[in-house]
């Protein structure tokens, strides 16, 4: 090779390492962000299944009206705190 | 029913100067900042004395004195700003404040004000000795005086961003150190100049370019950053 | 969900989705939003693959002759870790945007106090740390080449670093505050001022005069086509991306606090 | 009475039939919680409203409220025909705050501690004000003294001079009875009767007895939401103190 080629390319083999390294990094970052905001979907998925099985048997046991007649108890209970 | 007192809002620099006497007064009583930051600058210089103390003479302090002292201030600040809310909170007199019918920047300029006196007041004492303990051989060339300059520019920024910020993080779990990590790199691009201007004029040669430009980016930041400051406050301190 | 009691307004609160039976009804902006993601990941690709095939090198120091290559005459270095650039520029302008696009939520929410603003600006800000980390490894890589040490105090270095001990600042203090009126307000006025001091630390670095440091303004003017081509692609290429990712950690964190409500109501 | 349908459109009539306290339809949200949850409330001037309620009721988060220390997330609010989300300061000079947090300076002298709030507030000739207010709370003898050296019940009695300092006309209380012992309560009880006359308070207090002894109406609220309200002679007290101890249980499940 003639040594003026030779200096042409004089930077190329050694800059490659960090050419490469700098773009497998930023891949590489984009990559973990991408991993990390699938891993939140899953555990917000999940946790909807969950609830969906415990509405589903909450529907199933009726503990919903429970309460709701609990509160309602409340609500007229204030009307008999006064004197009759 | 008739009101028994007559009450006219007093002018926002009455309320400014009530703020201010209590804060000065109550460190007049106690003398709990200034003996704390004061004894803390000193420990900080001998830290410098036993890494300095060992080098070679090859070493030429004159050249990092610049970057030493603002090290020094912007550690001995850290400390009195974090205290600075500390007794606000103690009774919930903090609430006593907010109850007042004012705008709530003055609490911000009145502390501000306290913050910066208080490290003034240090630097005062920490300065002087630097000096002496470091810089006694060195050629330091005669336009030291001029540092007094950065010094008063750099110490209103720090005071400023560090009361916005003393009042975040007085509220914040782990406090002091929450206060550093928010407060340094914040600060950066002043203590960047300040130092490049302090060191320029300890060092000599001609240092007028340097010197103005420093010391214009420095005023710059610091009327960009207190004027922020003083809008964003009333959102910080009734969050 | 069974209507609790008379006077509890058991509406959902109006802004974003309305959760109905775990489906969620999709506004138009989430229905784009992979679709932008996948475009921003081809763009991305193609800008990548461009800069190494049509973009020429750029020139670098002088060498003691002339020699022949293709059809040019060429006297300089070819100066490959230049290539760098292509994606270092792009990914920067993209992190300043995000954490623009962040202070201008956290604008908002101080002005509303509405906690689905304080939201956007979390996940802006987050998406401004992933690129802010990868400009500081592209950074670092290019200039780990060019001055051949592993860290110096160069004014677009210590800029970029500050303003990632910034962002990771702004997660720090979120993590220290329990309440959550007072963790939206406090993170708002940081990111506000975080989105201020940036440039102020930019113009600074470089106008403060130090001998140790050429202050350089990389205006990299003289971008030939061939060269503006590949940068063009990796800049919408990101942008693209950016927002992709903006929207999905959007609607999952969404429809986190709607589970988070639901839960709530069970509860009581 | 009938609790939601209170008028909330006459805003600007002469304050003489205008409630002292106006609560329509509030509610305080943090994150994905509740605290304060649809509250509507009504309470005439010189009334004196005993709030009770398990803790995490949101007792205290209503009261931050009416105090203008922190703002309600829906609803209104307006005290004496101002709306606190418009004029927050305008309404800051009507109200005065008492908590178990006595908002003094412990290295201020009382004196000290009641000029910087009289100066504050704008009180005309300050001085002569303070004075009163100390010979009021009798503790004009210790006012030279530094609060650090005050017993909870003397700092208690200088927190009720400078919330009174501007003669507010709404006086809030949060459980000012916490940490006094028995003869300290009796002067606090005798300070607020004197300076009860022409002013609306609202308390806050886990004391039943003592809360009922002085209320003329009473909010009972339980996870946020009006459990009971109804004026002082209306209730039967047995029906009340068993209603009380069924919401307690209710609210802490």
């Amino acid at each position: 090779m003639d040594p003026i080629l030779e200096q042409i390319y004089a930077t190329i083999l050694p800059s490659a390492p960090y050419v490469i390294a700098a773009y497998a990094l930023m891949w590489g970052a984009l990559l973990v962000y991408v991993i990390y905001a699938t891993v939140r979907m899953k555990k917000v998925e999940s946790q909807i299944a969950v609830l969906q099985n415990t509405l589903d048997k909450a529907t199933s046991t009726k503990t919903n009206s429970d309460f709701a007649a609990q509160t309602q108890e409340v609500q007229d209970e204030s009307e008999s705190i006064k004197k009759k | 029913m008739a009101r028994s007192v007559q009450v006219k809002t007093p002018s926002t620099f009455t309320e400014y100067k009530i703020l201010l006497g209590k804060d000065l007064r109550r460190e007049f009583r106690t003398k709990e900042m200034l003996t704390s930051m004061g004894i803390y600058s000193i420990l900080v210089l001998v830290v410098y004395g036993a890494a300095l103390s060992q080098s070679s003479q090859g070493v030429d302090v004159l050249q990092m004195s610049g970057g030493l002292l603002w090290a020094l201030i912007v550690f001995t600040s850290l400390l009195g700003l974090n205290r600075s809310f500390e007794h606000e909170k103690e009774n919930g007199c903090l609430d006593g404040l907010l109850l007042v019918p004012m705008d709530r920047s003055v609490i911000f300029l009145a502390k501000a004000t306290s913050n910066l006196l208080f490290m003034l007041v240090v630097e005062v004492i920490a300065v002087p000795l630097y000096f002496f303990f470091f810089l006694t051989g060195a050629p330091v060339s005669d336009s030291w005086p001029l540092l007094v300059w950065p010094l008063i520019v750099g110490t209103i920024g720090m005071a400023g961003i560090g009361t916005l910020l003393s009042t975040i993080t007085v509220n914040t779990r782990g406090k002091d150190v929450m206060l550093a990590v928010l407060f340094i790199p914040l600060i950066f691009p002043l203590l960047y100049a300040c130092v490049s201007a302090a060191t320029v004029v300890l060092v000599g040669g001609d240092w007028q370019t340097t010197y103005l430009t420093s010391l214009a980016l420095a005023g710059g930041y610091d009327v960009i950053m207190l004027l922020l400051s003083w809008v964003l406050y009333g959102y910080v301190i009734s969050a | 969900m069974a209507q609790t009691n008379k006077n509890r307004r058991g509406q959902m609160p109006s802004r974003g989705q309305t959760a109905s039976r775990g489906q969620t009804a999709l506004s138009t902006a989430d229905k784009i939003a992979p679709v932008i993601l996948v475009l921003g990941a081809i763009l991305s690709v193609l800008g990548f693959v461009l800069a190494f095939t049509i973009a020429p090198p750029v020139n670098g120091a002088r060498v003691d002759g002339i020699a022949i290559i293709g059809d040019q005459m060429v006297g300089n270095q070819m100066l490959f870790s230049q290539k760098i650039f292509y994606f270092h520029m792009p990914v920067a302008i993209t992190s300043f945007l995000a954490l623009g696009v962040a202070a201008f939520y956290e604008i908002r929410y101080l002005m509303t106090k509405d906690s689905d603003y304080d939201l956007k600006a979390h996940l802006a800000t987050e998406v401004s740390l992933v690129f802010v980390v990868m400009v500081m490894f592209s950074g670092e890589m290019w200039e780990r080449f060019e001055w051949g040490v592993w860290w110096t105090w160069d004014p677009r270095l210590t800029t970029y670093f500050i303003l990632m001990l910034l962002v990771i600042g702004y997660f720090v203090l979120r993590a220290a505050v329990d309440d959550p009126e007072k963790r939206a307000s406090y993170a708002s006025v940081f990111g506000i001022i975080t989105f201020i001091d940036v440039p102020i630390c930019f113009m600074i670095t470089r106008l403060v005069p130090s001998s140790v440091h050429p202050t350089i303004f990389r205006t990299d003017s003289g971008l030939s086509t061939e060269m503006m081509i590949p940068l063009m692609c990796a800049m919408f290429g990101m942008l693209f991306i950016s927002y992709g990712l903006f929207r999905w950690r959007l609607r999952t964190e969404r429809a986190q606090e709607e589970l988070d409500r639901m839960k709530q109501t069970l509860d009581e | 009475m009938p609790a939601s349908d209170v008028q909330t459109d006459q805003a600007t009539d002469q304050p003489a039939d205008q409630p002292a306290i106006l609560v329509d339809h509030v509610s305080k949200i943090f994150g994905s919680r509740r605290a304060v949850d649809d509250l509507s409330l009504s309470i005439p001037h010189g009334a004196f409203l005993s709030i009770f309620g398990p803790n995490g009721a949101g007792k205290t988060t209503l009261l931050r409220m009416l105090a203008t220390l922190s703002r309600p997330s829906e609803g209104r609010i307006v005290l004496g025909g101002i709306d606190i989300k418009e004029h927050p300061e305008q309404a800051r000079e009507h109200v005065g705050l008492i908590s178990h947090r006595s908002m003094l300076y412990d290295d201020l002298t009382a004196y000290e501690n009641l000029m910087i709030a009289a100066r504050l507030y704008g009180v005309e000739n300050p001085d002569a004000r303070v004075r009163k207010l100390l010979d009021a709370v009798e503790l004009s003898h210790r006012s030279m003294d530094v609060v650090r050296t005050f017993s909870r019940g003397m700092t208690q009695r200088i927190s009720i001079a400078r919330a009174l300092v501007a003669d507010p006309d709404l006086v809030l209380l949060d459980e000012p009875y916490s940490g006094l012992d028995p003869h300290a309560v009796d002067v606090f009880d005798q300070i607020i009767a004197t300076v009860r006359e022409g002013r609306t308070f609202v308390m806050v207090s886990h004391d039943m007895d003592k809360g009922l002894a002085a209320c003329s109406h009473v909010l009972v609220m339980a996870r946020g939401r009006k459990a009971a309200f109804a004026k002082k002679e209306e209730i039967d007290f047995d029906a009340f103190s068993a209603f009380y101890k069924k919401t307690v249980g209710m609210g802490v499940a």
